[in-house]
C-alpha cells in the first residue's frame, strides 16, 4: 500500500476552541509548558492561530488557522537539511517523520521550515508528580534539546497496524487510524483521510474550488489543505505585497 | 612570583625580548576572567538546556551561529596564506604565516567549541559521522571542519615544538623537523577542505527554500552563496591577517614583518574582494528580479521591516565593499599603511554584516503570510559564551607570540628593539 | 629499575593503543548517547493492558459521552463518543486533558480544618455536634443526581435545608419556570428543530450547554454557508469566538442586552411580525438604538431576519427577563424549535436561594463552583476535589476527582429530551477521600446507597419502557429484556434519552414587559467548568499560545 | 552511511563522500605516520644528533657563527656555513694556509697549545694509547666552579660530535656539555680530576674540526665578550675589567645574572 | 630502543586485558530474577508445549508478554511441589494477586514499538527465531543491565565485540534492520520507533 496521508480543514468551520492543540499534546505526550515557556518557546505541535481581516467593527472578520507539520511531499524542506538522517519522508504513508531519538538538536530543520510547525524541546519535559501515570504508552517521551513536531499521530497508525495484523490483513481500517486532532474537533473542520485515494472524500475536499494550501508557491506539495469560501482567508495563502495590516498570532 | 619569572624567562627564546613577566599577566588578567565566565555561561546551558538561552522556535538560530560564520570566514586567511606560500610559492608572505596558522586554529577551535554548546545533544553529535545525511550542506560542514581543525593542529605543531624548552628534546626537534617538510601537503589538504566547507557553510543558507530572503539558485547542487562565501572568505582572510597583524604591533611595540607583507596581503584581499562584489551585486540582481519573485514574494517588502532597511544592503556592497576594494588596490593608498589597515578593517566588517544579514535577518523575516517581524535579543549566557571565544583567541595568541617564533624572527633579529 | 619520565611517556602510548582496540571507548561512546535517548529523570510510560472505556463527564452539567483508553489501569487518553445522541463524538478543550486532572498539584488529599490538617472523624465529630445544635443546610452544585435524593433525605430527616446552585444555562430558563409554574428543569431548548437562532451573548459556540451538541448541529447546518440552513445571530459587545462564527454579529453596548431585546420587541409589535400583541415595552426603538448603539434602521432589520426563518428561539446568556419576553413574543414558547418541556419531572424543586444564615452548618457538595458564596456565621464543610484557593474557612474535606466515584448523570438543564447516563469509577481513588454522600451515611446509616438510587433510577426508566439506550449500538428500551441488563449497559457507558419532547404547549402569562435591566454577565469560554483548576496541558491554550486567555478566576 | 553501519546502501552520492572522506582521513594519517616514521630512522641512523645540532646551529645568533679562521685573523669576516664542523668543510685547507695573527688573550681565562678546544667549552688530549681526554675548559670551569651533580655515561657508550656528552646540574640549571668529538666511553673521571671522559676515537687522529692556537684565543675572546654584553644586562659587579681574571665559582657568585642564556650560549643550546 | 618497546607491549597488554575482562564487569549489574523460573518444568511437566499457551497475541494485536499472575493462578492456586520458589510465588503474588517483577531480557526500550502480531502473524515468524530456545531453558539466568542504558544485555548482545555473535545473540537496530534487509522489508525510523 502507498498512501498519501492528509488534512483538509474548513477554516470556516474552525471556532478557534482549541480542542485539537489539546488532544494532539495528550496524546503524544507533549509536556505542559514549563514555567518559563512563552507562544515563542512552547511545545505546540498543533497550533491555533488567529488572524484577522485587520478592520474592525462590523467590517471585523477573524479566521482561525490550525497550524501543524504540512508534511511537505515534494523537496521537502526539513529531510534534505537534517545532517544525520533523523527526519525522512516514510515513503507507504507519505508521513515526514521526525527522529528525536536520532536528532542532535542543531535546529537547522526549524530554519528551513516555512510554516514554523517544528519546535524545539528548550526544557527537560516535566509533568507533576504522579501525572507521568497518564502517560500515553504509545508515544514515546522526547527529551530535552531535540526537535518535535507532528508525527501525524504515528502510535495510533502502529495500533491500526497491529489490529490489521492480528485480523490476518495486510491493508489498515481507515476507521483505525484517524489522528487526535481530527477526532477531537468539535465541528469536524479538520478532516484526515489517504489523498491518493479518489473514493476518499478528503481527497474531494482537497480538490474543491474552496481548497487552498498555504505557500504552495514554494512547490513543497504540502500535504494539509485549507478551504473557507471567504475570499479574504483564501488570499492568505500567499504573501503578496498587500498583506492584511496587523494580525495576532495564537 | 620570583622563579615564574625564571620559569617564564625560560621559555622565551633567547636574544628574543618580551615584556616583563609581570606585565604579561596583567595584560592576561581580563582575558582568563572573560574565559572563565564564557566557561560558566556555556556550562549553564549544557546543565539547563537551552532554555537559557534567548532563542525560540523562530529564532532557532541565535549569535552562535552568527559567531560560528563569521569567526570562519575571518579565519580562512590560515588556509589561503599556506595555499600561497606552498602552492603558489609566495616566498615573501613566510613571515605571516606562522600567525596565520595561529588565527586559523583559534577561529576553528573557537567556532566548534560554541557549535557543541549550541546543539541541544552534544554526546550524540557524533551521529553525524555515523549516520551522516549526504544531502546535507551541514553534513558537509561538518565533516570539513572537522578535519581541517586536524590540519591546523598539525600546522601548529611544527611552530609549538619549536619553542625554546621543547626543542632540547631531541626527538620533538627531529619530528618538527620532519613534519615541517611535510606542511605544503598540508597546506594543499586545507585549501581543499576550506574551500568546501565556507562554500558549504554559505549553501546552508542558501538552500533553504523555505526562507525566500536567503533562497538562491545555483550551479548542480550548490546556492549561489556557496561560491560567494568562499571568495569573499579568501578576500577577507588576509585582510583579518593584516589587523591582527597591525594589533599585535601596537600592542607590542615591534614591527613584526616588513610593509611590503601588509601591502601584497591587502593587494590580494583588495582584488579577491572586488571580484565578490561584483559577483555578490550580479547575485542580489538575480535574486531581486528572479528568484524571490517566482516564490510569490515581493522581494523589497523584506526591507520593509526596521531596523534592516534596505539600506543594510547597500552598505554592505558600497562602503563595506567597493570602498575598501579601492583602498585596497589603488597605488596610492596602498602604499599607505593607513589606508590599507582602514581598507582591511572595512573588508572584514563587510563580510561580517554578509554573514549577520545572512544568519539574523533571514531568521527575523516572517514567512507566512500571517506571520510577524519576530526581534531577538541574545541572553548574557550567550553574549559571556560569545566574548569567552574571543577572550580564548587573544590568550591563545599572545601565549603563542611570546613563547613560540611566530613572525619567523630570528635570535637577535629584534635585540635593540624597546622592550614592550 | 626505576621508571623514567620516558617509560610512562611509551607505556602511555601503548596504553592509549591498547585501549582504541578494547571495546571500551565505542561501548561507552554509544552507552552514553543511549543514555541520552532516555534521561533517567525523564519519566516513561507504564506497561501494562490498554484496553477501552466509556462513561460520561461529570465536570459539569452538560454530561458528555467520554471514551477513556486505559492502560496499567490509568486512563491515558480522552475522547469523545462518536455515538453520543447529544454530542456525538465532541468534547470541550479541556476535557481532552481531564484525565490529568486527579494528579493536578492542587488536588485535595488530606481533610483540612481553617487551613491545617484534619482527620475525617474529626469533620464527621463537628457535623454530627452541628446537626444537633441546629439546622443544617447541603448545597447541590447538580441537582437530580442519586446524590441529591441522598442530600434530600438527609436533610428532611434531620430537618435542614437542601438548596441547588444552578447553572449559567438553567439561569437563563427561570423565567419562563417563574412564568410558567414548571419547574426549571423541566424546560430545555429544541435546537434541533430551529432553523434561527439569536443568542444574546451566550457563547453558543464556545461551550455552552452540552457543547458539541450545537457546535456539531452548527457545523452540519451551517458551517461557514453564506445562506445557511440554520442562522445563528450573536449579539455581543465584544468579537467573541462565536461572533466570529456567527452568521451574522451585531456588536452592541456593554450590558444593553435587555434594551436591544425591549426594542426588537418594539418593532416586531409595531410592524406586526409576530400574532402576539403585546405587551409593548415602555423604552421606545430611538432609546434602544441609543443605548445600545444601533441604527433604528440596524434593531429594523434584526427584528425582521430573526422572523424570515421560522422557527427561531431567542438564547439569553443569563436570567434577563426581557430577552425570554422576545421568547414570548415570537411563540418559541412551549412550540418545536423553542423552548420545550421534557417530558416526566421528577426532579425536586430546585431553588436559587443563597443560604440562610440561620443555618448552623451548611454542607458544600464538590459539584458546586468554586465561586459559590457561603454566609460567614454558619460552620461550612466544602467537598472538593481541588484546592481553589482563597482562605478556605471551615472544613475542606477531599472529594473524588475526575471518574473516581460512581454517579449518575441527570439531564443537562439546556437539553430538549431527558437524559440519563452513569458516570462508572474507573479509577480507584486515593486513600483519604470521600464523596459527601459516603461521608453523610456514616453519620447516618439509614440514608439510601446512591448504588441503591441509581438501580431504582433504572427500573423505573425499564418499567417506563419509552426512550432509547445509546451503548454500541442504540437500542428502545423497550426491547431490552431486563432491568438488570438496562443498569450494566448504563454502567459500561450507555446513555439513556427519552423519547422527543412533547409538544403540548405550555403557556408564560406574560402582563407586562419587564422592565429588569440586569447585565448579563460577561460568560467566560470555561464558564461551565465547576472544577477551580485547569489540566496541566490547557497551558497550550494560554501560556503557549495566544489563542486563549486563561478566566480569571481559575487557576492553572 | 558506511558500508558497515545498519541499512547503508550503495549511491554515487556515498562513494563520491567516501571517497573524499577517506582520501582526507588517508592524507592526514600517512603525514603523520610518515612524519613518525622518518624521525625513528633518523635516530636508527644516528642521523639525529646531527640533524638536532643544525638546526641549533642554525638558531644561532651570526656573532656565535665566526669562522674559526676570522677567529685565527685569517679571513677577515665569515660565518661558518658548516655549524662548526671543518671535516666537511671545501675551504679549510685553503684558509688554514693563510697566516693567522692571532693577538694574545686578554682578560683572564687561560688556555694550553697542547689542547684541541670544542666550541662547546669541551678539549681533548691525545693520549699515547690512542685514546683522548676530555674535559671542561677554563672559562666553562670557572663558570660552574663545582657542579652540583655530574651524569657521566658509562663505559662503553658511544658519543658524536655536538650530541651530548654528560650533562651536570648547578643551582638548578641543567646543562649538556656536547661531546667535542666520535668516539666510545672506555673512563670517566670528574670535576676533580681535571678531566670528564676517556674516548677512543671511532676515526682516529680526524679532530680537525677543533680549535687550537690563535682560533682558541680570538674565540674566547669573543666568547668572554659575549659573557661580558650577557651580564650587562644583570645587575653584576664588573668583574673583568681588562686585566682583571675570570673569577672561578662565578654562578654562585652572581646569582642574579640570567644564567640560563649564558648557559644557553656556553654550551651551544638552542 | 628495546626498553621503550618493552614498556609500550606492557602499557598495551594492560590496557587489553582490562577494556576485555575487566570493563564488561563493571559496566553490567547482574540481578536474580524474583522466582526461579524453568521453562523446561512447564512444558515437559505441565504440556505447556507452546509459547503461546502463555504468551498471548490479543485480539487488537497487543501482545501480553510475560504472563500476568493470574495466569500463573491458572495452575499454581495452591502450592504445587515443595520448592521455595513455589512457596514464594504462591504466597506473595498469586495470594495477594500481585505481578511478578520480572526481569524482562528482552525488554526494548520506550522509544521502540515491537508488535508480535506483525512479526509471528503476518510475517509468520517462529518465537525462536528471535528468543532462540528460551522455552528449553531449564533455569532462569541472570538478568544482566547496562549500568549507563539501562538496557538488559540481551538487545546489545552477549558478545563484547559483536563478532562471532552466537546465533540470536543480540536485539539492537542494526539486529532488525539486518532482518528487514534479508526479507527486503522497507520501513522508516517510525515503523519501529515511537
Amino acid at each position: 500500500m502507498s498512501a498519501r496521508y492528509g488534512f483538509v480543514i474548513d477554516l470556516d468551520r474552525c471556532t478557534g476552541c482549541g480542542a485539537c492543540m489539546v488532544a494532539c499534546a495528550a496524546e503524544n505526550n507533549v509536556p505542559p509548558a514549563a514555567p518559563r515557556a512563552t507562544p515563542r518557546t512552547g511545545l505546540t505541535p498543533m497550533l491555533v492561530r488567529k488572524v484577522s481581516n485587520g478592520m474592525d467593527g462590523i467590517a471585523r472578520r477573524e479566521v482561525f488557522i490550525p497550524i501543524a507539520c504540512m508534511h511537505c511531499g515534494n523537496e521537502t524542506p526539513c529531510v534534505s537539511v537534517c545532517p544525520q538522517q533523523a527526519v525522512e519522508v516514510d515513503k507507504a504513508t507519505g508521513i515526514v517523520m521526525q527522529m528525536p531519538q536520532r536528532c542532535l538538536g542543531c535546529r537547522y530543520c526549524m530554519t528551513a521550515c516555512p510554516y514554523h510547525a517544528r519546535y524545539f524541546n528548550w526544557w527537560d519535559p516535566a509533568w507533576p508528580t504522579g501525572m507521568e501515570k497518564s502517560l500515553n504508552p504509545a508515544v514515546a517521551v522526547r527529551m530535552r534539546g531535540v526537535v518535535e513536531k507532528c508525527n501525524m499521530c504515528h502510535g495510533r497508525l502502529h495500533s491500526a497496524m497491529e489490529k490489521a495484523a492480528a485480523a490476518g490483513r495486510r491493508e489498515i481500517d481507515p476507521a483505525d487510524y484517524v489522528p487526535a486532532c481530527a477526532e477531537a474537533c468539535p465541528t469536524g473542520a479538520i478532516t484526515f483521510g489517504n489523498l491518493a485515494d479518489d473514493k476518499d472524500p478528503v481527497s474531494h475536499a482537497a480538490h474543491s474550488p474552496d481548497a487552498f494550501r498555504l505557500l504552495a508557491k514554494l512547490d513543497t506539495e504540502p500535504k494539509v489543505y485549507f478551504k473557507s469560501q471567504q475570499a479574504w482567508v483564501r488570499g492568505l495563502a500567499d504573501r503578496e505585497s498587500d498583506r492584511p495590516s496587523e494580525v495576532q498570532n495564537g | 612570583m620570583a622563579d615564574l619569572v625564571v620559569l617564564d624567562r625560560r621559555f622565551i627564546a633567547r636574544g628574543v625580548e618580551r615584556s616583563s613577566a609581570l606585565r604579561f599577566m596583567f595584560w592576561l588578567v581580563p582575558w582568563v576572567i572573560l574565559v572563565g565566565l564564557g566557561i560558566y555561561a556555556a556550562a549553564l546551558c549544557l546543565f539547563y538546556g537551552l532554555n537559557q538561552t534567548n532563542m525560540d522556535n523562530r529564532f532557532a538560530f541565535g549569535m552562535w551561529i552568527y559567531l560560528d560564520l563569521g569567526m570562519i570566514a575571518l579565519g580562512a586567511g590560515a588556509f589561503f596564506t599556506g595555499f600561497l606560500v606552498y602552492i603558489l610559492k609566495q616566498e615573501d608572505l613566510k613571515p605571516i604565516l606562522n600567525s596565520a596558522v595561529v588565527v586559523g586554529l583559534i577561529c576553528y577551535s573557537g567556532a566548534v567549541a560554541v557549535l557543541m554548546v549550541d546543539v541541544g545533544q552534544p554526546l550524540r553529535a557524533w551521529f553525524t559521522f555515523w549516520h551522516p545525511n549526504t544531502h546535507s550542506m551541514l553534513t558537509e560542514v561538518t565533516f570539513c571542519i572537522t578535519c581541517y581543525l586536524f590540519v591546523l593542529i598539525l600546522e601548529y605543531l611544527p611552530v609549538l615544538l619549536r619553542n625554546r624548552q621543547l626543542r632540547k628534546v631531541p626527538s620533538f626537534l627531529v619530528f618538527e623537523h620532519q613534519l615541517h617538510k611535510l606542511v605544503p601537503v598540508l597546506a594543499g589538504l586545507g585549501a581543499f577542505l576550506s574551500f568546501f566547507h565556507q562554500g558549504s557553510l554559505g549553501g546552508l543558507y542558501g538552500v533553504l527554500r523555505g526562507r525566500p530572503f536567503a533562497f538562491r539558485q545555483g550551479f548542480a547542487i550548490w546556492p549561489s552563496t556557496f561560491f560567494l562565501f568562499i571568495i569573499s572568505a579568501m578576500a577577507v582572510g588576509p585582510s583579518f591577517l593584516i589587523l591582527v597583524t597591525a594589533t599585535a604591533e601596537a600592542v607590542t611595540g615591534r614591527k613584526l614583518v616588513q610593509s611590503t607583507v601588509f601591502r601584497k596581503l591587502g593587494r590580494i584581499s583588495g582584488i579577491l574582494l572586488g571580484v565578490y562584489v561584483a559577483l555578490k551585486a550580479i547575485d542580489t540582481l538575480v535574486w531581486l528580479n528572479v528568484t524571490s519573485r517566482a516564490v510569490g514574494f515581493a522581494p523589497w517588502d523584506f526591507y520593509a521591516y526596521k531596523p534592516f532597511g534596505s539600506a543594510l544592503l547597500f552598505i554592505e556592497i558600497l562602503p563595506l565593499g567597493l570602498l575598501p576594494v579601492f583602498l585596497l588596490t589603488l597605488p596610492m593608498t596602498s602604499k599607505r599603511r593607513g589606508w590599507v589597515l582602514c581598507g582591511a578593517a572595512l573588508a572584514c566588517s563587510g563580510i561580517l554584516l554578509n554573514r549577520f544579514v545572512l544568519t539574523v535577518q533571514t531568521l527575523a523575516l516572517p514567512t507566512l503570510p500571517f506571520d510577524e517581524y519576530l526581534q531577538y535579543i541574545p541572553s548574557w549566557q550567550e553574549v559571556a559564551t560569545f566574548l569567552g571565544v574571543i577572550a580564548y583567541g587573544v590568550i591563545l595568541y599572545s601565549l603563542s607570540y611570546r613563547y613560540l617564533p611566530m613572525f619567523g624572527q630570528s635570535k637577535g633579529v629584534d635585540k635593540n628593539v624597546p622592550v614592550g | 629499575m626505576k621508571l623514567s619520565r620516558r617509560d610512562l611517556l611509551f607505556g602511555g602510548a601503548g596504553a592509549l593503543a591498547g585501549l582504541v582496540l578494547t571495546p571500551v571507548p565505542w561501548k561507552l561512546l554509544s552507552d552514553v548517547s543511549i543514555w541520552t535517548q532516555n534521561f533517567p529523570w525523564i519519566p516513561q510510560p507504564a506497561h501494562g493492558p490498554v484496553d477501552t472505556k466509556f462513561s460520561t463527564c461529570t465536570l459539569c452539567e452538560g454530561g458528555c459521552g467520554l471514551r477513556v483508553r486505559m492502560a496499567a489501569g490509568c486512563p491515558v487518553g480522552v475522547a469523545g463518543v462518536r455515538n453520543h445522541p447529544l454530542t456525538r463524538g465532541a468534547l470541550c478543550p479541556l476535557a481532552f486533558a481531564a484525565h490529568q486532572l486527579n494528579w493536578h498539584p492542587r488536588r485535595l488529599r488530606e481533610v483540612r480544618h481553617n487551613g491545617r490538617p484534619a482527620s475525617w472523624s474529626e469533620a464527621q465529630a463537628a457535623f454530627e455536634k452541628a446537626c444537633g445544635e441546629g439546622p443544617i443546610g447541603i448545597v447541590d452544585g447538580r441537582p437530580g443526581r442519586a446524590a441529591s435524593t441522598v442530600f434530600t433525605a438527609f436533610t428532611q430527616k434531620h430537618h435542614g435545608s437542601y438548596q441547588s446552585v444552578l447553572s449559567v444555562e438553567s439561569q437563563a430558563l427561570a423565567p419562563y419556570a417563574d412564568w410558567s409554574g414548571l419547574p426549571v428543569s423541566s424546560l430545555g431548548y429544541d435546537l434541533e428543530n430551529a432553523r434561527t437562532i439569536v443568542s444574546f451573548g451566550a457563547p453558543v459556540l464556545d461551550g455552552w450547554g452540552t457543547p458539541g451538541r450545537f457546535t456539531r448541529l452548527w457545523s452540519e447546518h451551517a458551517g461557514g454557508a453564506a445562506d445557511p440552513q440554520l442562522r445563528l445571530i450573536h449579539i455581543d459587545p465584544s468579537f467573541s469566538r462565536t461572533a466570529a462564527r456567527a452568521w451574522r454579529w451585531v456588536p452592541i453596548c456593554e450590558g444593553s442586552e435587555a434594551q436591544l431585546a425591549a426594542g426588537v420587541a418594539r418593532v416586531l409589535l409595531e410592524e406586526r411580525l409576530v400574532s402576539a400583541k403585546g405587551p409593548m415595552p415602555r423604552l421606545t426603538l430611538e432609546d434602544a438604538a441609543a443605548q445600545t448603539d444601533l441604527s433604528t434602521e440596524a434593531i429594523r432589520d434584526l427584528a425582521h431576519t430573526m422572523v424570515e426563518h421560522q422557527p427561531v428561539v431567542v438564547i439569553a446568556a443569563d436570567g434577563n427577563p426581557s430577552i425570554a419576553a422576545l421568547n414570548v413574543l415570537l411563540g418559541a414558547v412551549g412550540a418545536p424549535g423553542g423552548i420545550v418541556r421534557k417530558r416526566a419531572d421528577s426532579h425536586p424543586q430546585a431553588s436559587a436561594a443563597p443560604a440562610p444564615s440561620s443555618l448552623r452548618a451548611l454542607l458544600v457538595d464538590s459539584t458546586v463552583p468554586w465561586e459559590f458564596v457561603t454566609p460567614a456565621s454558619t460552620e461550612v464543610f466544602r467537598f472538593a476535589a481541588w484546592d481553589g484557593g482563597g482562605e478556605s474557612a471551615g472544613w475542606l474535606l477531599p472529594a473524588p476527582g475526575f471518574q473516581e466515584e460512581l454517579t449518575d448523570v441527570p439531564t443537562p438543564s439546556t437539553s430538549a429530551r431527558e437524559m440519563y447516563a452513569v458516570a462508572a469509577n474507573l479509577v480507584t481513588p486515593p486513600a483519604e477521600i470521600q464523596s459527601a454522600t459516603q461521608f453523610l451515611r456514616q453519620i447516618d446509616a439509614t440514608l439510601p446507597e446512591v448504588e441503591k438510587v441509581i438501580h431504582a433510577r433504572c427500573e423505573e426508566i425499564f418499567h417506563a419502557r419509552e426512550g432509547t439506550v445509546y451503548g454500541e449500538h442504540s437500542v428502545d428500551v423497550a426491547t431490552v429484556d431486563t432491568a438488570a441488563h438496562l443498569e450494566e449497559q448504563l454502567r459500561q457507558g450507555a446513555v439513556w434519552l427519552g423519547d422527543s419532547p412533547v409538544s403540548a404547549k405550555f403557556r408564560c402569562e406574560l402582563k407586562e414587559w419587564p422592565t429588569e435591566n440586569r447585565v448579563s454577565q460577561g460568560t467566560s469560554w470555561a464558564s461551565t467548568w465547576i472544577p477551580p483548576v485547569f489540566p496541566a496541558l490547557a497551558t497550550k491554550l494560554y501560556q503557549e499560545s495566544t489563542l486563549r486567555e486563561l478566566p480569571a478566576w481559575r487557576l492553572a | 552511511m558506511f558500508p558497515w553501519v545498519d541499512g547503508f546502501h550503495w549511491s554515487p552520492n556515498h562513494i563520491i563522500f567516501l571517497t573524499l572522506f577517506a582520501g582526507v582521513v588517508l592524507t592526514i594519517a600517512s603525514t603523520i605516520a610518515r612524519a613518525v616514521w622518518r624521525t625513528s630512522t633518523d635516530f636508527q641512523t644516528h642521523r639525529a644528533t646531527d640533524m638536532c645540532w643544525q638546526l641549533n646551529f642554525k638558531e644561532l645568533p651570526e656573532a656565535e657563527r665566526t669562522c674559526r679562521h676570522e677567529l685565527a685573523g685569517r679571513v677577515s669576516h665569515r660565518t661558518c656555513p658548516n655549524a662548526f664542523d671543518c671535516r666537511h668543510c671545501a675551504q679549510y685547507a685553503e684558509f688554514a694556509a693563510l697566516p693567522a695573527r692571532g693577538g694574545a688573550l686578554t682578560g683572564g681565562v687561560s688556555f694550553s697549545n697542547e689542547l684541541l678546544y670544542h666550541r662547546g667549552h669541551t678539549w681533548v688530549r691525545p693520549e699515547e694509547d690512542g685514546t683522548c681526554t676530555v674535559g671542561l675548559d677554563q672559562l666553562a670551569d670557572h663558570m660552574i666552579g663545582h657542579p652540583d651533580s655530574v651524569q657521566l655515561p658509562a663505559n662503553g657508550t658511544g658519543i658524536e660530535t655536538s650530541g651530548v656528552a654528560w650533562r651536570m646540574t648547578k643551582n638548578g640549571h641543567e646543562i649538556s656539555v656536547r661531546a667535542p668529538m666520535d668516539g666510545t666511553v672506555v673512563a670517566t673521571g670528574g670535576n676533580a680530576d681535571g678531566w670528564y671522559l676517556r674516548v677512543r676515537p671511532t676515526k682516529p687522529g680526524d679532530l680537525r674540526h677543533l680549535l687550537r692556537g690563535a682560533e682558541v684565543s680570538g674565540w674566547l675572546a669573543a666568547e668572554l665578550d659575549r659573557l661580558q654584553v650577557q651580564f650587562s644586562s644583570a645587575d653584576a659587579p664588573v668583574c673583568m675589567a681588562d686585566g682583571g681574571t675570570l673569577m672561578p665559582e662565578l654562578m654562585d657568585a652572581m646569582p642574579a645574572a640570567d644564567w640560563d642564556a649564558v648557559l644557553d650560549a656556553t654550551f651551544l643550546e638552542g | 630502543m628495546k626498553r621503550n618497546i618493552l614498556t609500550f607491549g606492557i602499557g598495551m597488554a594492560l590496557a587489553l586485558s582490562i577494556g576485555w575482562i575487566a570493563f564488561p564487569h563493571v559496566l553490567y549489574v547482574r540481578q536474580q530474577q524474583p522466582l526461579e523460573f524453568r521453562h523446561k518444568t512447564h512444558s515437559e511437566k505441565s504440556g505447556l508445549t507452546q509459547c503461546d499457551s502463555c504468551h498471548v497475541v490479543g485480539a487488537d494485536g497487543e501482545f501480553s508478554g510475560i504472563a500476568g499472575v493470574e495466569t500463573c493462578a491458572g495452575c499454581h492456586a495452591d502450592k504445587v511441589g515443595t520448592t521455595k520458589a513455589e512457596a514464594t510465588l504462591v504466597d506473595l503474588y498469586v495470594k495477594p494477586s500481585r505481578q511478578t517483577p520480572w526481569l524482562v531480557y528482552s525488554r526494548q526500550p520506550a522509544n521502540v514499538w515491537f508488535s508480535h502480531a506483525i512479526h509471528a502473524r503476518r510475517a509468520g515468524l517462529a518465537c525462536q527465531d528471535c528468543h532462540g530456545s528460551m522455552g528449553e531453558t531449564d533455569q532462569a539466568r541472570v538478568y544482566e543491565q547496562d549500568r549507563i542504558s539501562g538496557y538488559s544485555r540481551d538487545i546489545s548482545g552477549h558478545s563484547m565485540s559483536g563478532l562471532f555473535r552466537a546465533p540470536h545473540d543480540g536485539m539492537k537496530m542494526s539486529d532488525c534492520e539486518d532482518c528487514h534487509h534479508r526479507r527486503n522489508v522497507q520501513v522508516g525510523c517510525l515503523g519501529c520507533h515511537k
